[in-house]
Order: C-alpha cells, then sequence, then structure tokens
C-alpha cells in the first residue's frame, strides 16, 4: 500500500538492525530492515550466527550419533528430529519397527507438537503485547514437560529414540499423567481462544497483515502452518504417511486467507487436531518389544535414502547418501525454518514494524533450525 | 452502521478477555505456579529417571562393575568420557587381561544424550538424579568415575 | 481533620512572626513542595510495587516476596540501586537536552499533583481554573519524552520519541474533551467548587447518568493513552524497540521516568475521581458527620480502585499498532466524544440532571 | 504419474539425459550443466508433470566431480523426480539458477555456493548464507582441511 500523499519533503531511507539480540527474534536471528519513518521496504536476513555445522558432524559420527545431533536443531520439536533420522536408518536396513515403537513414538511427537504449540502461542502473545499470554502457555507446557521428564529423563531435548526402536519403556504412569493432561489442556484452549483470537485489538493486529498466496507458498518452499495458513495441503503425516499416523483418523488444519490470522487459527486447530490424535492412542498401546535388535555398528547398504517428517513447523527431510561405512557419505536436513523464513521479505514489504514482529511470530522462526 | 457493532463487539471481546485474566486474579492464592527454588530444596526430588550426571555405582566393598572395554568411550557422540586402562595380571586365569586405571568423564562437555549408558554391556555407569551440577572452576567439572582403590567385581566378563 | 490543619497554621504563624512577609511565604512554599516531593515519591513507589503484585497475581506468579516483609522494601531497594548506579550514555548524544529530558517529565507530572484537592484541608493549590492547569501541564510531558528519544541518538529511541509524540497530542484531544463535558455539568474549573457541587446532588457521574458514563469510558481510554501504559504503550514496546525512548538512559534518569509514568498515572486516576466520583466524599455521605474519620481515605481508596481496572487493562490486552492507534482517536473517539457534548447540553438545558 | 511415463516425457526434451533408478527410492535424471535451466522450467511447466515444489537442494561433492541434486514434486499429483547435475571442475563450477523458476532456490542456492562453492549465474543476491564473507574455502568439500577446529576422532 504505497502513501498516497505525494509528499514532497525529502524522506531518506534509514538502516535499522532487528539485531541478533533482540526480544523478537526467538535466537540470535539478525534483520537487516531497510525503513522509511515506520514503513519497510525491504527485510533482508543475516544469519549463521548460531551455524554449528552440524551436517559436517554427521560426517564422522555414527548413526546413533546422529540422531543426538537432530536434538539441537529444531529444540522444540526434537522428538520428531530424533524419529526422522531414526526412519531413514530403518528404511535402508529394512527393519520392521514393532507396533508398540511406532505408536509410542507417534504419542510422544504429538505432545512435541503440542509443546511447541504452546510454546508458540505464549511467546506470540507477549510480542503483540499481552504478556499474561506467556504465563498461562508455560504452565501448561510444563505438565508436557513432566511426561517427558518422567519418561525419558530430559525436559526438551531427550534423545528417546535409537535407530530400532526407543532406548527405554515408557515409564508405568506415563499413560495416566497424558491423560490429566489431555483432561487440562481440554478446558484451556477455550481460554486461549477468549484470551487472545477473540480479541478486537489482536484480530486487528493480524487480520489481513503478511497475506502469503498459494502459489508463493509453494514456490517459497513454506511448509507446515505457514502453507497450510494460504490453504496448501502440505501435511507430511497425511500424504507420506510414517509410524502409527495410518491407525488414527485425523484431519488436516488448512485455512485459505494465508494472513497472520489464519496461519494462528491452524495452529490452534492443530493443538486440538494432536489432543484428538492421542485421545485415539493412548488407550491401546499394544504390546511388543521396546528394540528390535541391530547390529552395534550400523552399516548402511550403498544408495541415497531420504525420509520426510512433519514437524512443528514444517516438513523435515533427512536425506543420507551412505557408501557403505559405518559414516554417512553426506547428510544433508532440509529445515522447514529457511523456507519458511525466506517468505518473509514479500510479506513483511510495505508493513510497520509492529506488523513485522507479528509476521515473525506466525512463522514461529526457530534460529538454530534456521543456521543448522 | 457496522460502525456501532464495530464499536459494540469490540468492547464484548475486550471484556471476555478481561474476564479471563479475571477470573485468575481473583483465584490468586492457590493459582500461583512459582516453584521458590532455594526454599523448596529438601522437598524438591527430580523424577527417578532424570539426567542428572554419570556416576559408577560401588558397593560396600568398593566394587565396580566396569572392565575398561571403552565401548562408552566409543560410543560418546563428542568425546566427553576417556578411558585410561593398564594390563593386568588376571589372578584366575593367570593370563593377561585389560584392567581399568582410571575412568575420566568430562561433564563440562557432555550433552546428557546416554548414548554411553545404552553401550555399556556390563551397566557399570547409570545416572543420578543431581541437578545441582555448577562449579565455580570449570576443572572441577572433569570427575573420574571409578573411586581410587576400587577393583572389577569379581566375575564381571565384557 | 483538624490535626493537620494545627500543625500547618501554628508553623504558618510562627513562619510569618519571625520572617517579612514575602520570605516567610516562600519559605513555607518550600516546605509544602518538598513536603509533596517526599510524600508522592515514596507513593509512586509504592504504587511500582502495587503494579508488581497485580502483575503477578495475573499471571500465577508470586510477585516480590523477598525484600521485607512481603516484599514491602522491594521497590525501595530498586530505587537505593537505581540511585547508586552509573550515569551511562553513548558517546554522540546532544549533551543538553539528554540532560534535560528527564526534568521536563518529572517536573510536569509532580506539578500537576499540587492542585488536587486530597481533602478539605488537604490542598496545597486551590485556583479556580484547577481544571485547565491541570491539562496544560500534563501536555509539556510530551516535551521530554521527545527531547530524551530524539538525543540519546538511537534510531530505536527516536521511532519511540516520534511515536509518543503523535500518539500523547492526539490523545490529549479526548481527555480535554471528556474533562470538558463534565466540566459543563459542573460549570466550574475549581477543583475543591467541583466536589461542593457533588456534596449536595450526589457523585457527577450520577447527575450526568448517560453522557457522563460515556465521557468516563472515553476519558479512561484516553488516559491509559496519555500515560503510554497498557494497549497503547508503542513507545516502549518491548518487542518492536526494546526499551524505547529511555533506552539509553540509566541511574537516577531512568528512575525518573520511570517514577513519573507512575506519578501521571495517579494524576489519571485523580483526576477521574475528582470530576466522576465525586473526591473525598464518603459514598452516599455514610461518614459525613463522624469528624475524626479522614475523608483522604476515601480519595485514596477510589484512586486505588481505578489504577486497578488500569493495571487490568495492562496485563490482558495486546497491543495497538500505530496508525490503529490513530485510527481509533480521531475516527471513534473524538466524534463520540463530540456528540456526547452536545447530548449533555441539552440535557442540561432541559434540566433533566438528576 | 509412474517413473516409467515421466522418463519417456522427459526422455523427448533433450538426448543427452540418463535415467537411473537404483540406489535411490526417486527417479533420478543428470543433466548436463547447460541445459538445466530450459530442462527445469520444462518440468514445471509441463501439464502432466507439474513439478512446482522444489523440496530440497543438496551440494554434493562425489569424490572427484561436485555437483547439485535438486528433489522435485508436484503439489497436484504427488509424484517425485531428482535433478543431479554433475561437473569435473572443481575451480569455478557454475551453471544457471533456477531461482527464478522456484523461489525457494535462492536461499538453498546461497547455501551450496557457501559450503560447495558452485556458482549460480543471475542469481539475484549469490553470497555466503551462514558463514562469515571472508571465510577461506568451502567447508563440505571432502577436500577441505581445517586443523583447528576439525578434530578427527
Amino acid at each position: 500500500m504505497e502513501s498516497t500523499v505525494k509528499s514532497n519533503l525529502k524522506t531518506e531511507e534509514y538502516f535499522i538492525n532487528m539485531g541478533p539480540q533482540h526480544p523478537a527474534t526467538h535466537g540470535v536471528l539478525r534483520l537487516i530492515l531497510t525503513i522509511d519513518g515506520e514503513i519497510i521496504k525491504n527485510v533482508e536476513p543475516d544469519l549463521g550466527y548460531i551455524h554449528r555445522s552440524i551436517e559436517k558432524m554427521c560426517e564422522r559420527d555414527s548413526y546413533q550419533q546422529i540422531v543426538h545431533l537432530t536434538d539441537r536443531m529444531d529444540y522444540l520439536s526434537s522428538h520428531i528430529n530424533n524419529e526422522a533420522v531414526c526412519l531413514v536408518v530403518e528404511k535402508a536396513l529394512e527393519i520392521e519397527v514393532s507396533d508398540r515403537v511406532k505408536v509410542i513414538r507417534t504419542i510422544i511427537a504429538e505432545l512435541t507438537r503440542l509443546a511447541s504449540h504452546q510454546l508458540w502461542w505464549g511467546v506470540l502473545g507477549m510480542d503483540i503485547g499481552a504478556l499474561t499470554t506467556y504465563f498461562y502457555a508455560f504452565r501448561d507446557r510444563e505438565m508436557i514437560n513432566d511426561i517427558f521428564e518422567e519418561t525419558c529423563g530430559a525436559r526438551l531435548t531427550m534423545n528417546y529414540n535409537l535407530p530400532g526402536g526407543l532406548m527405554f519403556d515408557i515409564h508405568p504412569n506415563f499413560v495416566k499423567r497424558t491423560k490429566e493432561f489431555i483432561a487440562h489442556f481440554k478446558t484451556k484452549i477455550p481460554e486461549y481462544d477468549k484470551l487472545l483470537s477473540g480479541n478486537v485489538i489482536f484480530q486487528k493486529r493480524t487480520k489481513g497483515i503478511g497475506i502469503l498466496s498459494q502459489e508463493d507458498a509453494i514456490s517459497f518452499g513454506a511448509t507446515g502452518p505457514v502453507a497450510r495458513g494460504s490453504g496448501v495441503s502440505s501435511d507430511i503425516r497425511k500424504i507420506h504417511t510414517y509410524s502409527a499416523y495410518d491407525k488414527v483418523n485425523f484431519n488436516e488444519a488448512l485455512s485459505t486467507e494465508g494472513d497472520c490470522f489464519a496461519r494462528y487459527s491452524v495452529r490452534i486447530q492443530e493443538m486440538w487436531e494432536s489432543l484428538s490424535i492421542i485421545e485415539q492412542l493412548i488407550d491401546n498401546i499394544p504390546e511388543g518389544d521396546i528394540q528390535t535388535p541391530t547390529k552395534a555398528v550400523i552399516k548402511l547398504p550403498k544408495g541415497e535414502y531420504y525420509q520426510r517428517v512433519e514437524t512443528a513447523r514444517g516438513e523435515l527431510g533427512v536425506y543420507v547418501n551412505s557408501t557403505g561405512t559405518k559414516n554417512p557419505y553426506r547428510v544433508k536436513f532440509r529445515s522447514p525454518g529457511l523456507s519458511n523464513l525466506s517468505v518473509i521479505n514479500s510479506l513483511a514489504k510495505g508493513s510497520k514494524i509492529g506488523d513485522l514482529v507479528a509476521i515473525m511470530s506466525t512463522i514461529d522462526i526457530v534460529v538454530p533450525d534456521i543456521d543448522r | 452502521m457496522s460502525y456501532f457493532s464495530d464499536i459494540y463487539n469490540g468492547i464484548k471481546t475486550l471484556l471476555t478477555g478481561m474476564s479471563v485474566t479475571g477470573h485468575y486474579f481473583v483465584r490468586a492464592r492457590k493459582g500461583a505456579i512459582t516453584q521458590q527454588y532455594p526454599d523448596n530444596r529438601d522437598t524438591l526430588k527430580m523424577f527417578d529417571r532424570f539426567r542428572g550426571e554419570v556416576i559408577m555405582p560401588h558397593d560396600e566393598v568398593n566394587e565396580h562393575r566396569c572392565t575398561g572395554c571403552q565401548k562408552c568411550e566409543i560410543a560418546c557422540p563428542n568425546g566427553s568420557i576417556e578411558i585410561i586402562w593398564d594390563r593386568g595380571i588376571d589372578e584366575v586365569t593367570g593370563k593377561k587381561k585389560k584392567k581399568i586405571d582410571k575412568h575420566i568423564y568430562h561433564l563440562a562437555m557432555c550433552t546428557m544424550c546416554g548414548l554411553c549408558i545404552e553401550a555399556c554391556p556390563t551397566d557399570a555407569i547409570v545416572w543420578a538424579q543431581n541437578y545441582e551440577n555448577s562449579v565455580y572452576d570449570r576443572t572441577q567439572l572433569t570427575k573420574v568415575l571409578n573411586q581410587p582403590g576400587s577393583k572389577v567385581k569379581a566375575g564381571i566378563e565384557d | 481533620m483538624s490535626i493537620p490543619l494545627s500543625i500547618t497554621k501554628t508553623i504558618h504563624d510562627w513562619l510569618f512572626s519571625i520572617m517579612p512577609e514575602s520570605a516567610a511565604s516562600i519559605t513555607e512554599m518550600v516546605l509544602i513542595a518538598t513536603a509533596y516531593l517526599i510524600l508522592f515519591a515514596v507513593a509512586g513507589l509504592y504504587l511500582v510495587y502495587l503494579e508488581r503484585k497485580v502483575a503477578a497475581w495475573f499471571q500465577l506468579r508470586l510477585g516480590p516476596n523477598r525484600v521485607g516483609p512481603l516484599g514491602l522494601f522491594q521497590t525501595m531497594a530498586d530505587a537505593l540501586k537505581l540511585v547508586s548506579k552509573e550515569l551511562t550514555s553513548t558517546d554522540r548524544i546532544d549533551k543538553l537536552l539528554y540532560n534535560l529530558a528527564p526534568y521536563f517529565v518529572i517536573i510536569t507530572s509532580l506539578t500537576a499533583l499540587a492542585v488536587f484537592p486530597f481533602s478539605k484541608q488537604f490542598q496545597a493549590f486551590d485556583i479556580n481554573i484547577g481544571m485547565f492547569f491541570l491539562i496544560a501541564v500534563s501536555s509539556i510531558g510530551v516535551i521530554g519524552i521527545l527531547l530524551g528519544g530524539w538525543s540519546s541518538n538511537n534510531k530505536y529511541a527516536l521511532i519511540g520519541a516520534m511515536r509518543s509524540g503523535v500518539q500523547t497530542i492526539s490523545y490529549e484531544l479526548s481527555v480535554g474533551l471528556s474533562i470538558l463535558t463534565m466540566v459543563l455539568l459542573t460549570g466550574s474549573l475549581q477543583l475543591s467548587e467541583i466536589i461542593e457541587i457533588q456534596r449536595t446532588g450526589g457523585w457527577l457521574i450520577l447527575q450526568g447518568h448517560v453522557p457522563a458514563i460515556i465521557a468516563f469510558m472515553i476519558f479512561m481510554i484516553a488516559g491509559t493513552a496519555e500515560t503510554n501504559r497498557a494497549p497503547f504503550d508503542l513507545v516502549e514496546a518491548e518487542s518492536e524497540l526494546g526499551a524505547g525512548f529511555h533506552t539509553e538512559y540509566s541511574g537516577m534518569k531512568f528512575a525518573y521516568f520511570f517514577l513519573a509514568e507512575f506519578i501521571n498515572m495517579l494524576i489519571i486516576a485523580s483526576i477521574a475521581v475528582v470530576l466522576f466520583f465525586g473526591g473525598w466524599l464518603s459514598p452516599f455521605g455514610i461518614t459525613e458527620g463522624i469528624t475524626w474519620f479522614p475523608e483522604v481515605l476515601w480519595f485514596f481508596i477510589k484512586v486505588l480502585i481505578i489504577i486497578l481496572l488500569m493495571m487490568w487493562f495492562r496485563w490482558t490486552f495486546p497491543r495497538l499498532r500505530v496508525d490503529q492507534l490513530l485510527t481509533l482517536e480521531w475516527k471513534y473517539l473524538l466524534p463520540i466524544n463530540l456528540v456526547n457534548i452536545v447530548f449533555m447540553a441539552i440535557i442540561i438545558w432541559l434540566n433533566w440532571t438528576i | 504419474m509412474t517413473n516409467k511415463e515421466i522418463q519417456n516425457i522427459v526422455s523427448t526434451w533433450s538426448d543427452k539425459l540418463e535415467f537411473s533408478e537404483e540406489e535411490s527410492e526417486f527417479l533420478n535424471v543428470i543433466v548436463p550443466q547447460e541445459e538445466v535451466h530450459s530442462i527445469c522450467s520444462q518440468l514445471k511447466a509441463h501439464a502432466d508433470l507439474k513439478f512446482d515444489y522444489l523440496f530440497c537442494v543438496t551440494g554434493m561433492d562425489w569424490g572427484k566431480e561436485l555437483g547439485v541434486i535438486y528433489h522435485l514434486e508436484s503439489t497436484t499429483f504427488r509424484h517425485n523426480i531428482v535433478v543431479k547435475v554433475k561437473t569435473e571442475d572443481r575451480e569455478n563450477p557454475s551453471w544457471d539458477s533456477v531461482s527464478d523458476i522456484w523461489y525457494t532456490a535462492e536461499y538453498h542456492e546461497m547455501e551450496v555456493y557457501d559450503f560447495f562453492g558452485i556458482k549460480f549465474n543471475n542469481h539475484p543476491n549469490l553470497k555466503r548464507l551462514f558463514l562469515p564473507p571472508e571465510w577461506q574455502g568451502f567447508p563440505l568439500r571432502k577436500d577441505y582441511v581445517d586443523e583447528e577446529n576439525m578434530i578427527i576422532k
């Protein structure tokens, strides 16, 4: 929306660093904004502040060790990242994992997705200005962290997956705690809606802001809630089903406007879907052994393998090229964050600084996932 | 006339928002979730699978189960375990056998991934549940897991 | 409330006895000024404490409870910390304006306090254009913010300052107009006069019934915007500009900005109490007869209720964007205000007031 | 559409293409350097193929040759294809960028340039994405040596 007023006063654009240390960029992401007064002319991300060259490390690690590295990529969906690498190795070795492992992996993946969306909701509220949403979201997220801590021993980066199964079985009162959580959280999402989604100031701050068209979403490679906000059905759990997603019926959260509010309502809808998936699985976890025995030193047969998984932020792809030795020849992680971030320039052009903050929180940026 | 209806439901949504926070304000007494950490130190107990720190349990006769087979050192992704072993004569069979001298564990580099415990054939190392691992000097984080003067429990084969 | 009367009387006579006329009145004014300064600095501190406690109760937290019983000395400790902090600043600041800005803000907010009738005798400065003086003084505060933002040579501070300039000027309008609607009812600008009228006819918000309630709502919205708080806190929007115009200030200069914000909140609340809820008058005259009951208590109870409402706004609503803030003012508040004044005038003309 | 049909369509466009399917679960097409842009734009534009979603761009060092692997998928037919481009010369390998066909390629090609040193002609803003601009060498190449921070276990 170019300013219609023909102003002959000499306005000069200047640069602002929404720099590595900035409350709205969650993590060390630097955006170089060219600004004319309050209107943003161009956004150029400067990446690499938290680049640890995970792909180079993978080339010297064994496959179990690669699984542990993916914890630190998108730390909010660390379990789903681990699952991706384990699935690649199991596909290459043609190991068939027992149903019990598949169901447990899916339940914990959905709990991770819920925890990630809760943190996203709390921090989105804080970015837009309502500081109390942060505490309500973290109160609910604390329950999920306790479930993980009890079963896997760690709250966030819980290296619970192994190629061929899980490290150890679920804790006896895992089922009880998850049911308690589901009952508690079902009463809380309507409260989230009342507090933020219904709020007229919030709707004014997000409706019609940062509109991403369907073709742009596909062409920019945006995946996950960012793409589904513009109507692109890209849910890998539905298209290329893996582990126990074929046993549950859930529908894909889609909306069509493609603005910030659409991405917001897609994620809220996804929270409901995750709750219903867990509910369908939690009562009938089949019996079975936790680990199918694999050789201590895993050697993948020669060839290229690709596995796609739906993390909380979008589609994570793991490409492994193995030449038969114990470490892979080349590993590439297709991170959802990088493609989702590439959308930001076309969305934020011509909007204000307040909108840029809203756009960035609805894209849900996690910088270690972008920099790898 | 969307002007007035716009104002009306604007105010209505604002009031519903306020009702949520008001609901919590009124029940402030019992709703607080703050953990007063230094005060609740004695009642605070971690879950039994909590990954605090890797330790090597010794029984009352100061014996542990580590045979020095270095499987954990190979499994560790970031080299935070170093095994110093030396040759020793096995009393029963009388031939040379690998004996553990020092099992060095760098807590500073450990990422709590649990691969070493998974790889250990004789379950010699387990997780401890302590969560207060901060120290004033980095060298204190390099620990020797097997206590001085301890030896392998008889009958442990790798 | 006769005890303080006698104290001020005795001091007054003693001063006039030992000094010539002019010197005595000047020292008396200086004495009253220092008393007000100390009283309202401490009141500001405890408002900060109240804000942190109320925020904690909204957010499932406990709030400060470590320094002193129930954490009462927490803000005192903060003030001491700020006093002892080093006054750092960036190198290429505009020295004069940089140091002048905090004084602008703190002086305007303290002078505005002089006019309020906290109780019958407890009023420093009862001039017959009380309301007009209040509006005039509270609009000088924004110059301090603009100076602070411009002189600290930091792009974020500059944007914050420009936003606050735009915001305060446009919301000055609806504060003035909503006060105008109420002054139509009372007919006088003198604050103690306004309270006298409310003694007999009941509170102004009841006398003016519908237009008064609308004026009260507009005044509350514009008042929160005036003090850069709650949904309008674009000036120091943490997630966009960091700390806005006072990013480069530290130590005592930052304390002035911080304290001024809370005293402004006190001013807006006390204007609302005087204008709408009958100042220090007890509701429905229940404590009219009892002489020993301090009317100041009623004044502060009502002020606290209004401040609680403003805090409730702050911890529930997200922030507005700059252009939405202005459309809210120019397209919604202003037209309603003007219609409201005409509506009030008609009611007074047909004297339908209660 | 099955791999066979895709292969028949694509093989009609140019005769210098090689198809292979072993060692990978998708149909692989090895495209010479100069035809990258034309083949890719046809892949996207063709009515029965419509490969409009480039989901992964992987830089690759096969020991002697450097190259890039483009994983493509069609959001309408949900079929996949893998386009591989190889080059012998390791000094300054370069070919046409596909960022005008798929916008996502802009960032991914910057990353490939950053780690493998493959230049892409008429790329809008080809610079190092993650590493600081004055970094020497291309880390993910097999012949990259860096004494101090590469600990060979």
